[in-house]
């Protein structure tokens, strides 16, 4: 059956960050694909992908993978002899995908309006301050020498918040990636997967996670590293966090040479480097990729930064026995944790760290299906 | 006839020749040959002395005929001709023999080169002595020229002609001069108006007093050759007569009739319209359904009865940027609509209009790509849709099967050689090809002449163009007739054939072999005769000829016979 | 407000804040003190997204007539047709003020700008009102560049019994396409049809060839123009220099020869190609032993006519005068090296497609044969006298054009030399695998589409999707490139690859269109007096343009544009009176005239 | 010492005439056996001249012209090609090898070629060995 063009698809995702002058522009000439280090035959992108955006091909793109491919090297956008930036089409057609997955319908909603994100920020941002402000055990603020991180926040409550986030987000992300199983693997009746592939294939998907390799092939080994040693700060972190909080929220002080104060200091650096390396990249507009910035990229990366630079800061305040800056700043610290976790990790950027490894999931699932099919 | 007395120079060209030729012992022994009076060596012929020397020797010795062996003729036999001139006597009467660029250039024993040497003069000396002294002849240009067609082409022409003075005929046969182009709007690339620039050029040529116009006229028959024809017009009913020197066909195009192509439901679907209607309906700014509504959904389909076997092979080259414009004007007139643009190549080449082609993508028009031979069909669509017909087509660039919703389609209909092509043809003596376009006498460098001197081609009846490229061929055209006017004659081939009429058995054989239509034949003395304005010496009929009768000037069989004994008197 | 008159206009472009453009508000300013115009509008005051308003608005100031003024005012003009008949007026009534179409491009040509307006609004046109005095025309004719074009022209003129004087840069008529083997669609040799043009130049009693030439400087008015020569030093008498080629022999000087486009050296004392007009030698001083340490001399030993060689000859200036200056100075190619990522001069077989030109033609220094290009001793690329044909060979499309960061526009005649060259290929190697990238097939002109279905036929694997690099692999070349219409990924290794380069305006046009105070588009084209009605004129009376100089065409459409060039000067030569520059008629002069012109319209009616 | 034929050939004057002074300019050596008449078209070859030249003693006859499509008066080198069949057989009944009549063509550009084509072409006639034709005429008339 032959798929009716709609045009308007694309007003649509020019509220996701496609530029008009962009989309328009593209003459179909074949060179970003070709230029691109990570198309392979059988996954083509970008052109493709950009075809079916101008053409109205809703269906077709939400079950691609491909962009998810991408790591935005920017190649293609320089040699595009139109000037119609590819990667940075590639960029916002993955967030329109994160919509597209997000059966509540809350993440488009975040996308599209800037005002709302920003608002919904600052509410959770204020909300937790009020909080702490309601909760806050007054006399213990009384005595500024003695840091008493764990009366003021105890560590059990705060587990218990974080347990509660965590199941609550987890099921909105478990089910945002059943939707896009549904959407990738299921709907498409042209490829069936053997069972077996499934468990074979995990494997390197996990190794691709933890490494990001195929990024690799991409220019610029100093982009692959902050992007990667970002990431793996911010697992680090949130394993800290979430499974082990009552081992890394003491009120004792650890020497130097204790794993909870190194892997600290290491886990802030990552977080730090990266969001400052992306966030200068962003405002000096000189490299392609971080030419054009979506409001959702600033406000990711400024929340970032700002719980990194929170956290380090707790600890300085804490181990110089700064007991009511200690404690404004926690307060800080999980104010913007909480709206960064709430809208970014189900609904905006965040979940780019679960869908990217499962498409590529999903990629090599299908091609190893049509190997498979090949050599029978 | 005079007694032949030959002189011969044999020249050293330096060292060129000197050191793989004995150049002396051939001069030695050329002399020794009968006829031969004068035979000499010198180091550089081609020089101001050794021509001298030749016109020297002309003087004091009687020579009638003079052979040089030195470069290629091709290099020199201009400038000895030029000499026999000098020396008062035919320049025909000359003959070169290639001793360097055919002997001592390629071979490497001096024996045999000296040898060959010899041979190539003594056969020069055998042809030379049967030269006939040709005249340079021309025939004088009437200064009127016929202008066929009042387009923008026939326009161009006329008014170049007329301008410097010169009386033109402009005939065109509808009642208003402009052609396809006085119906056009704006013009791509820079979307300048077509009337704005038109309208001053038609009164122009209508207020010039050098330019004749018959409007609603045809010529129905034009006789005679290059600067002295005779053209009848026929203006409605009437006949007048005119002497005209030269003329140029303008008879432009035709455009395709859609219809015939049933799958874009021309003529049954209401609302799918050719490029010339939609063209109308912007220069009124009424972009309209049948119905009266705005439509929501554009579409243009490119090559309309172009680059298919099935109807014409050739691209008609302008429509591409035509649909441009049209996608262009549409987005203007309709800022809301859904604009398509259904091509296969966008051929935008001209200056400004790849330009044309990126802005007009940024305005939201959808571009897609079918293949050659897999053309969409345009149908109604069912009812309920919010569209009134759907276009079903295989994209290209995606290999989707989709269907485009449109409320009106547009035809960019191709251009087609104008009906009355093949009269014109027959009329002023031009061949056509498959296509019934007009053959040029050359494709790359004569691209407005024709195989008939005087008779000129331009604009879209010799191959679809667009309007410079139609402005600069009819200027072309009249830059060879002004030439030829202010020239007042021009100079026609002097070794052109010629028949001896006692020996013409009447078979016509010659007439068939002709390029140039140059043989006429004679109904009363039942032989074939020459036109030597229109012959080139190419000498085809010569050979052609079984009674011998054709003689093809300063190339006569008793020439070329004698040259072969010449040539043979040697051994190798 | 009091009414001034029927006619209201709107301004669509805004140029402000470009630098050296026309300044609109200055010319806003000059509609609003026009006594013809009732209203002047601006996208700022006037939005144009909706007809009905205009309609609204047109109705309200009684308006019967609109002008729209701007750089392109047609794109709008639809809008307003639809303006104007829900208004009730006849959409026929829209006249269009196009600053670009008259030449008007930057703010030095605001006073030109102003001109368009005042006639619009009085509703003639600016051709018609702005008519230059004519003035007495010297029967001589200047032709600058003797390619193709200007040969063409130069024999137009000189076979109507007048002097042209055919300046030429290089050593020898015939410009680029004397380098080309075959022509397309027709396939006839470029040499067989072109070197009897440049014999009949060379020869022709009415044309003073000046070759090794260069213009360097134009002064006077149309009709009687000064024209300096600057003759470079040739260093051989041209007279007396008979060709032999014996000085070349023994030269010691060696420099890449420009005729074989680079792939081959000449001497320091060369011809440039065997069929050169005039077939002389001359003395290239940049790579002469001689000139550069004062030692050497072995040509002049070696020549065989005396004081023919001159080595110490210097250059000299001549004036010529003439009534008619025609420019047809071409092109040059695009530099390929600018794309790096195709890997020219990095690959020894990546060719532009004008080297290629030069090695596939017979008389070319692998006389014709297809070989590899390998590395000399020196670490030269060279072409071998016998070596190994390709295999493969990819040919890529619109190296330099359609493309944003180098040339946007399309250099028109790059998809059917490809072709042709494919067919060359397959003609001569049968065997070789010969594929072609494209983006659009354009083929457009007279035989071209049969020609590309011909050459489809022949096995020449025809790709669309641009090739986006090519990278050495073991001494073969990887491309990488998409099949869109298949739809795969194409990694083909071929040994050899040919770049479809584009045609650019020469170096010096700039200098050339200041010195004759001519002026170039954007891309650095010479610019015509109108795009349409009049491709070879310019707005600088007595100078016309022809050729590619002019923008990039095919060698018919080249033809066809130096005989309409000649035409122009024939005209005016005829006539005896030639039109002057319209770029130098007063403001006030068009205004008064099309006040005259309006009149007498009026009067008609 | 090895027979040494004598090969008589025309040669167009726009495109084969050209491409063997491209030959000499070029400096390219080839067997001077070759005696070369100018004709303005392969169109003008007669019959005639090519039995003129077998009578007189040629050993061989070698007509050029342009390639197809390029002949400077449209289609002179399609005349051309006819006659030759014609002559071909013709020549053959009279007991002429075939091998001494060729008909090639030649650009003016291809002075290689034609180089190359008069060495092949003298080799093909020495092999042939001398024409009698000459002789034949001689004895019997």
């Amino acid at each position: 059956m032959s798929q009716r063009v709609d045009p308007n698809l694309m007003k649509e995702l020019e509220s996701y960050g496609v530029k008009k002058k962009d989309w328009n522009a593209c003459f179909h000439c074949g060179n970003c694909t070709a230029v691109c280090p990570l198309t392979e035959q059988g996954s083509m992108f970008p052109r493709k992908g950009i075809r079916s955006m101008q053409m109205g091909l809703k269906d077709k793109l939400a079950a691609g993978v491909e962009p998810w491919l991408c790591y935005y090297c920017g190649d293609c956008s320089d040699t595009c002899p139109r000037d119609a930036n590819p990667g940075e089409m590639m960029m916002a057609l993955r967030r329109w995908l994160t919509s597209v997955y997000d059966w509540t319908g809350l993440s488009g909603k975040l996308y599209r309006s800037k005002p709302l994100h920003l608002a919904v920020v600052s509410f959770l941002f204020f909300a937790v301050l009020a909080v702490f402000f309601i909760f806050a055990k007054i006399p213990l603020l009384s005595d500024p020498a003695n840091v008493q991180l764990n009366s003021f926040a105890p560590v059990h409550v705060i587990e218990l918040a974080d347990h509660i986030m965590l199941a609550v987000l987890s099921f909105f992300l478990l089910s945002n990636m059943l939707n896009m199983f549904i959407k990738v693997v299921i709907k498409d009746k042209s490829v069936k997967i053997p069972i077996h592939l499934y468990f074979k294939e995990v494997w390197l998907a996990i190794w691709n996670f933890f490494t990001q390799w195929s990024f690799r092939k991409c220019e610029g080994k100093l982009y692959w590293f902050a992007h990667l040693f970002l990431m793996l700060s911010y697992m680090a972190m949130f394993s800290l966090i979430v499974l082990f909080l009552g081992w890394f929220q003491t009120d004792t002080i650890h020497p130097i040479t204790h794993p909870q104060r190194w892997i600290g200091y290491i886990i802030t650096a990552g977080l730090i480097f990266g969001s400052l390396y992306f966030m200068i990249g962003r405002a000096r507009k000189k490299d392609r990729k971080f030419k054009f910035s979506h409001h959702s990229d600033w406000i990711w990366l400024f929340l970032l930064f700002m719980i990194a630079i929170t956290g380090i800061l707790i600890h300085i305040f804490r181990i110089n026995g700064m007991a009511h800056l200690t404690y404004y700043t926690y307060a800080l610290h999980l104010a913007f944790e909480v709206p960064m976790v709430v809208t970014f990790v189900a609904f905006s950027k965040w979940s780019h760290l679960v869908y990217r490894p499962l498409a590529i999931f999903f990629a090599n699932l299908k091609k190893s299906t049509l190997a498979l099919q090949k050599n029978r | 006839m005079e007694e032949a007395r030959i002189g011969i120079y044999v020249c050293w060209c330096g060292s060129n020749i000197a050191k793989m030729v004995d150049v002396e012992a051939v001069a030695e022994e050329m002399g020794k040959l009968p006829n031969v009076v004068v035979a000499k060596n010198y180091k550089y012929m081609c020089s101001d002395p050794g021509q001298d020397l030749i016109v020297s020797d002309i003087k004091e010795h009687k020579l009638n005929r003079v052979v040089v062996a030195a470069c290629s003729p091709r290099m020199h036999e201009m400038t000895f001709r030029k000499a026999l001139e000098n020396a008062g006597i035919n320049p025909y009467l000359f003959e070169m023999a290639n001793i360097r660029e055919h002997v001592s250039w390629v071979h490497t024993d001096r024996d045999k080169a000296t040898k060959k040497s010899k041979s190539l003069i003594t056969a020069a000396i055998n042809r030379v002595l049967y030269h006939d002294p040709l005249d340079k002849r021309s025939v004088d240009i009437d200064p009127a020229t016929l202008v066929l067609g009042g387009g923008i082409a026939g326009l161009a022409a006329a008014l170049e002609i007329a301008g410097s003075g010169k009386q033109v005929y402009l005939i065109e046969r509808s009642g208003a001069l402009g052609g396809y182009a006085a119906e056009i709007d704006l013009l791509a690339p820079y979307m300048n108006s077509a009337a704005q620039v038109l309208d001053p050029l038609i009164e122009q040529v209508q207020n010039h007093k050098n330019i004749e116009i018959f409007l609603e006229s045809k010529v129905t028959d034009i006789s005679g050759y290059v600067g002295n024809f005779d053209a009848k017009i026929e203006k409605k009913g009437k006949e007048v007569e005119k002497k005209i020197g030269n003329i140029v066909v303008a008879t432009g195009l035709k455009n395709f009739d859609p219809a015939v192509i049933d799958r874009y439901g021309y003529g049954k679907l209401p609302n799918v319209v050719t490029a010339m209607e939609f063209e109308k309906m912007l220069k009124i700014g009424k972009v309209e359904t049948k119905t009266g509504k705005l439509p929501k959904n554009v579409a243009i389909i490119h090559c309309v009865g172009s680059r298919n076997p099935d109807y014409h092979e050739y691209c008609s080259r302008i429509c591409c940027m035509n649909a441009l414009k049209f996608a262009n004007q549409a987005r203007s007139i309709l800022p809301e609509a859904n604009i398509f643009d259904l091509y296969t190549d966008m051929r935008a080449f001209a200056k400004g209009c790849e330009e044309l082609y990126t802005q007009t993508s940024r305005k939201d028009v959808l571009f897609l790509k079918f293949e050659k031979g897999d053309l969409p069909t345009v149908k109604k669509a069912a009812a309920g849709d919010d569209c009134d017909m759907v276009i079903d087509m295989h994209e290209a660039l995606s290999g989707e099967d989709i269907e485009v919703p449109a409320d009106m389609v547009i035809l960019m209909t191709g251009t087609e050689a104008h009906d009355d092509a093949k009269d014109v043809a027959h009329l002023v003596g031009v061949s056509m090809c498959g296509n019934d376009f007009f053959i040029e006498k050359h494709p790359k460098l004569d691209p407005v002449a024709t195989t008939t001197d005087g008779v000129y081609i331009v604009g879209n009846c010799v191959s679809p163009k667009d309007i410079p490229d139609s402005v600069s061929q009819a200027k072309a055209a009249a830059a060879r007739i002004l030439a030829s006017i202010s020239q007042g004659s021009v100079e026609v081939e002097v070794t052109t054939a010629e028949v001896n009429e006692d020996i013409c058995c009447g078979c016509q054989t010659c007439i068939k072999v002709c390029p140039y239509t140059a043989i006429g034949y004679d109904e009363e003395k039942n032989v074939s005769i020459v036109n030597e304005a229109l012959c080139k010496g190419c000498g085809t009929c010569g050979s052609a000829c079984p009674t011998g009768a054709i003689r093809s000037k300063h190339f006569t069989d008793v020439q070329i016979l004698s040259q072969i004994e010449g040539l043979m008197s040697l051994e190798v | 407000m009091e009414q001034k008159g029927l006619t209201g206009i709107y301004f669509c472009d805004d140029f402000n804040g470009k630098s050296d453009a026309i300044d609109t508000a200055e010319l806003m300013a000059y509609a609003e003190n026009n006594p013809d115009a009732a209203v002047t509008w601006s996208p700022s005051r006037l939005p144009i997204t909706d007809p009905e308003a205009i309609a609204a608005k047109i109705k309200e100031f009684k308006l019967e007539r609109m002008v729209i003024a701007g750089d392109m005012p047609g794109m709008v003009k639809p809008v307003f047709a639809r303006a104007m008949a829900a208004a009730g007026n006849d959409p026929g009534d829209i006249i269009l003020a196009g600053f670009r179409e008259y030449g008007a491009v930057s703010g030095a040509d605001t006073d030109r700008a102003k001109g368009v307006i005042a006639c619009a609004l009085k509703g003639v046109t600016f051709g018609m009102a702005a008519v230059p005095e004519e003035t007495d025309v010297n029967q001589d004719t200047v032709i600058i560049g003797a390619g193709i074009a200007g040969i063409q022209a130069a024999l137009e003129i000189a076979d109507s019994g007048r002097k042209v004087y055919l300046i030429e840069k290089t050593g020898t008529i015939g410009g680029h396409m004397a380098m080309f083997d075959k022509t397309f669609p027709t396939l006839d040799c470029a040499a067989c049809i072109l070197t009897p043009k440049m014999v009949e130049i060379g020869q022709h009693p009415n044309i003073e060839l000046m070759s090794y030439c260069e213009v360097s400087g134009v002064s006077g008015k149309p009709g009687n123009f000064k024209v300096k020569i600057l003759k470079k030093a040739r260093r051989v008498n041209l007279s007396t220099c008979i060709g032999c080629g014996n000085c070349a022999e023994k030269c010691p000087g060696r420099a890449p020869s420009e005729f074989d486009a680079g792939i081959s050296t000449r001497r320091a004392i060369y011809i440039p190609f065997p069929q050169a007009v005039p077939n002389k030698y001359l003395i290239d001083a940049d790579s002469c032993l001689y000139v550069k340490n004062g030692k050497c001399g072995v040509c002049v030993k070696n020549c065989p006519v005396e004081n023919c060689i001159n080595l110490d000859e210097k250059d000299e200036t001549v004036e010529v005068t003439a009534g008619n200056i025609i420019v047809a100075t071409g092109f040059q190619v695009f530099d390929a090296k600018k794309v790096e990522r195709f890997g020219y001069g990095q690959h020894a077989n990546v060719l532009t497609s004008l080297e290629f030109e030069r090695v596939v033609n017979a008389a070319g220094p692998t006389a014709g044969e297809i070989y590899l290009r390998t590395l000399d001793k020196k670490g030269n690329y060279v072409f071998p006298k016998v070596g190994t044909a390709p295999e493969s060979v990819a040919l890529i499309h619109c190296v330099g054009s359609r493309d944003e960061n180098y040339h946007k526009y399309c250099s028109r005649v790059c998809c059917m030399y490809s072709l042709k060259l494919a067919h060359l290929i397959k003609e001569k190697l049968p065997s070789a695998k010969v594929s072609e990238y494209y983006i659009d097939m354009r083929a457009f002109g007279k035989g071209y589409e049969e020609f590309y279905e011909r050459i489809k036929s022949e096995g020449v694997n025809i790709i669309q999707g641009r090739t986006a690099k090519v990278e050495g692999n073991n001494g073969k070349l990887l491309l990488r490139s998409e099949d869109m219409i298949e739809d795969k990924l194409i990694e083909e290794e071929v040994d050899m690859v040919i770049l479809a380069v584009g045609l650019e305006p020469r170096q010096d046009a700039a200098e050339i269109a200041k010195m004759l105070g001519i002026s170039q588009t954007e891309e650095g084209w010479f610019r015509e007096a109108d795009s349409k009605f009049d491709p070879v004129n310019t707005f600088s009376g007595g100078i016309t343009i022809a050729g590619v100089c002019q923008g990039p065409k095919d060698i018919p459409d080249t033809v066809a544009q130096g005989s309409a060039a000649a035409a122009r000067a024939l005209q005016s030569q005829i006539k005896g009176k030639i039109r002057g520059n319209i770029k130098d008629i007063p403001l006030q002069k068009i205004e008064a005239r099309a006040k005259e012109l309006s009149t007498l319209e009026e009067a008609k009616k | 010492m090895s027979f040494e034929p004598t090969i008589v050939s025309f040669l167009c004057n726009w495109c084969s005439y050209t491409g063997a002074d491209l030959a000499g300019t070029s400096r390219i050596k080839y067997a001077s056996n070759v005696r070369i008449i100018r004709v303005m078209c392969s169109g003008r070859i007669e019959p005639t001249f090519v039995i003129k030249a077998f009578t007189e003693g040629a050993d061989g006859v070698l007509i050029c012209g342009c390639h197809p499509g390029d002949c400077h008066y449209h289609e002179g080198n399609y005349k051309c090609l006819r006659r030759y069949h014609l002559l071909q057989k013709y020549i053959q009944q009279l007991g002429i090898e075939k091998d001494r009549l060729r008909l090639e063509w030649i650009s003016a550009s291809e002075g290689k070629q034609f180089a190359e084509l008069i060495d092949d072409m003298t080799e093909t006639v020495r092999g042939l060995g001398p024409s009698k034709v000459k002789e034949v005429m001689t004895t019997y008339t």
